[in-house]
């Protein structure tokens, strides 16, 4: 938590809140396992959104008061949920039809790297020894009209996770829509990254220099209008 | 907010555009719409290709669309009628295309165009007039035929009950067709019997949740087609 | 009627009976439209059957009493119908997966022809004037385990039915097990046609000069034991 | 007479043959018939392939399985689990085969295999290297890979009542893979939480009718998985 607090630009709850901030009112949304998570509870005030869990559930509720969980009402992260007012469940077919077939607005993921071209890798290392596990993720990218990321900009060791190109095995080609990270919120563009926004204190060159790949200025809307 | 819940059915098929794809959930009468029948060709959009098991019944609901010309093409199992001529007559002048498909696969094509499955491999068809046309191919042994999924603008379908959000349950037969159109549309349109607040259908029994569904009418006391038919009515 | 109870051999409900007792204690089936329908109320004392209509529902029951019926509670046929205790609902794409995945035990049908190698023609008679429909008959043959056929052994101008190789478009190859006509139990064997049993009054050679391909005797037992 | 009631788990069992493929449903221990894996380990079946989303947790139940050396492969999406080292240390010594399906296409090829769809397109995988080794195709000018239905001898499932007919409802998220996998196996085995006479179940509400179930077995307390890791229980 110390290192948390002490880092430049957003802190993990604060990527969550600034993603929640785009999530549009009546949007159907699958949440990824981690950082993604928390994406729900930021969600502005008056926005009405329906989260489905692909483990078989639409209308996602928030975790159980301790001791009132069920565990046979759990999300794709294994932990214990509640369920909305006007949830449904279903099976895990009828459940990924709902992904593959398109019908999920949005679906917000973590990263171990993303390309400028949206290719998103985000399951395995490739190590040799690492056991592969892949989960639906692959699914979700194929599937859900808008994908968004969250992920720290760089590496524990200060690589860049947005690249020319991914190095490790890709979860999906061309996938990603826009990029939340500690430093900045980034768009996938025909052209490649674009700055959207900045965190706080950091300003364009910084974010540049820890970009795997030509980072697009924010655009200034004064020139362009002129 | 989520309310999926419109005023009437006018409102609820006022966009459909002519050319459209339309599904139209019922087996015979059991399930079909035919309040949001009758008011599309109120509407009067035309050009439509409709995809339904069958072609209707007497003059009234599909079979009324039909007969009003609005319909260039039927995708359907099983066209015939006892107690219909509308669709025969259209089709042997030719102004009625048939895309004859079996039921199962009918079915199938529909699920699989919801659920993102670009195509299938079935043995429904094999060494019948209706492969023609279509890729053969074995597996293990056994030949199968390529068939595609099937996707609509529109999907107009009835249900039992309804809640604000859209999720669905059906009563007995008239389920059929209605679940798997509801997810192949781009636009999904229900005639609920009942509109409930979310949270009176029970989770465990929802059987189309209402992500599949984007319009719900309110049509408490819907008109039965045999009875229709029965008193020789036409529609309009 | 008259026709009927003044022709040779079995009539339909005779025919229906026959066929009803070849129907196992347990098995879950699928009646045809039209006469293979009778077949429900012909099977012996003592035997569970559970019928399954393709437009969704397991466990149908016989006609609903005068008056009682639902309009959307009908079979395939789209007659009302009722529901036994234990029944169970279930939309299109699911009934057919039932029998595309061979998951029901038997199924009797109709037929225009029946070739020696059990192709099976009973959905058009190829006349460039019908309006082709074909329902689920494709599905059920494809899928289904064992498909017996009930069928009149001539048309009514006196063509064969059972055929060297059908002349009408195919609803199937190679599926017919068994097949009732008004004079004789026959089955398909990799031989060919092979009589099982004889309606009262008629004998092997009537029935073979009614049958457009090889019939083969009933086997001998007497003989093979011989 | 139907009715596919067992008198217990041992018996459910019996007759699961070495070199079987197993389909056991659950997502993580939520649906995960516990108590029909724990029977399966007594009655000494070996060498299976076994299909689940995941490899178990702890040393019970799935893991208690794998652990004890009887899954020669393991068809599944997430192998890794915070708190078992069973499979992971099988697989780095080549003991269990792995076959790892993104969760989604291992589900639907589960209902393909139940359903009678030999093979599907999928886009899903598409550009990654679980690609690999399958055939990729292009509909309008989208790619797809090919993918195989599924089967198997058993499926292994939970359920919370059932009737004699084998008429399935479920709890919550504990359907998971459940209901497909009952339409993909020869021989479907489920404990049950409560069983009932047939007409008990809503007709409307059955999501899993009992053409697909061959034996249910009543277990009215089940263990829960998570209870057994956190007290350090290993199987057997």
């Amino acid at each position: 938590m110390t290192q948390e607090t002490m880092s430049i630009g957003f802190s993990r709850d604060e990527m969550a809140q600034r993603a929640a901030l785009d999530i549009p009112d009546g949007a159907y949304v699958n949440l990824g396992i981690g950082i993604p998570e928390r994406v729900a509870k930021y969600v502005p005030e008056g926005r009405e959104v329906i989260y489905h869990t692909e483990n078989g559930l639409l209308g996602m509720g928030p975790s159980p008061e301790p001791g009132m969980g069920d565990p046979e009402l759990i999300n794709a992260g294994k932990r214990q949920v509640t369920m909305v007012p006007g949830a449904a469940f279903f099976h895990h077919a009828d459940s990924f039809a709902m992904i593959r077939g398109g019908h999920l607005d949005l679906c917000v993921l973590g990263a171990l790297q993303v390309s400028q071209g949206g290719d998103l890798a985000n399951w395995s290392t490739g190590a040799p020894d690492a056991i592969p596990a892949v989960g639906g993720a692959m699914d979700l990218v194929s599937g859900v009209k808008t994908i968004y990321v969250i992920t720290q900009h760089v590496t524990k060791t200060g690589e860049p996770k947005l690249v020319e190109s991914c190095t490790y095995p890709l979860t999906g080609p061309g996938v990603v829509d826009r990029i939340y990270t500690d430093l900045a919120v980034i768009d996938v563009t025909p052209e490649g990254f674009q700055l959207a926004e900045l965190a706080p204190v950091v300003d364009y060159e910084y974010v540049a220099e820890r970009t795997g790949a030509p980072l697009l200025p924010k655009p200034d809307i004064g020139k362009a209008a002129s | 907010m989520i309310d999926k819940r419109v005023s009437d059915v006018g409102e609820a098929v006022a966009d459909i555009f002519d050319g459209a794809t339309v599904m139209v959930g019922g087996f015979g009468e059991a399930g079909s719409p035919i309040e949001l029948i009758h008011a599309l060709i109120d509407q009067g959009a035309t050009d439509l290709t409709v995809v339904n098991n069958n072609t209707g019944s007497g003059e009234v609901g599909l079979a009324a669309l039909i007969k009003a010309g609005r319909v260039s093409k039927m995708i359907c199992s099983f066209p015939r009628t006892a107690n219909s001529t509308v669709f025969p007559e259209l089709y042997r002048s030719g102004r009625t295309a048939l895309e004859l498909v079996p039921q199962g696969t009918l079915a199938e094509r529909i699920r699989a165009g919801g659920a993102g499955v670009v195509a299938f491999y079935t043995p429904t068809s094999v060494g019948t007039p209706l492969e023609e046309g279509k890729e053969r191919r074995t597996f293990d042994g056994r030949d199968y035929v390529l068939e595609h999924g099937l996707t609509a603008d529109f999907a107009l379908i009835k249900c039992r009950v309804a809640d604000h959000y859209g999720n669905l349950v059906y009563n007995k037969t008239a389920r059929n067709f209605a679940p798997v159109m509801a997810t192949a549309a781009n636009t999904t349109i229900v005639q609920a019997k009942a509109v409930v607040a979310p949270g009176d259908l029970d989770p465990e029994t929802v059987v189309t949740p209402g992500i599949f569904v984007h319009r719900v009418v309110d049509v408490p006391d819907p008109a039965h087609e045999s009875v229709l038919v029965a008193q020789g009515i036409s529609y309009p």
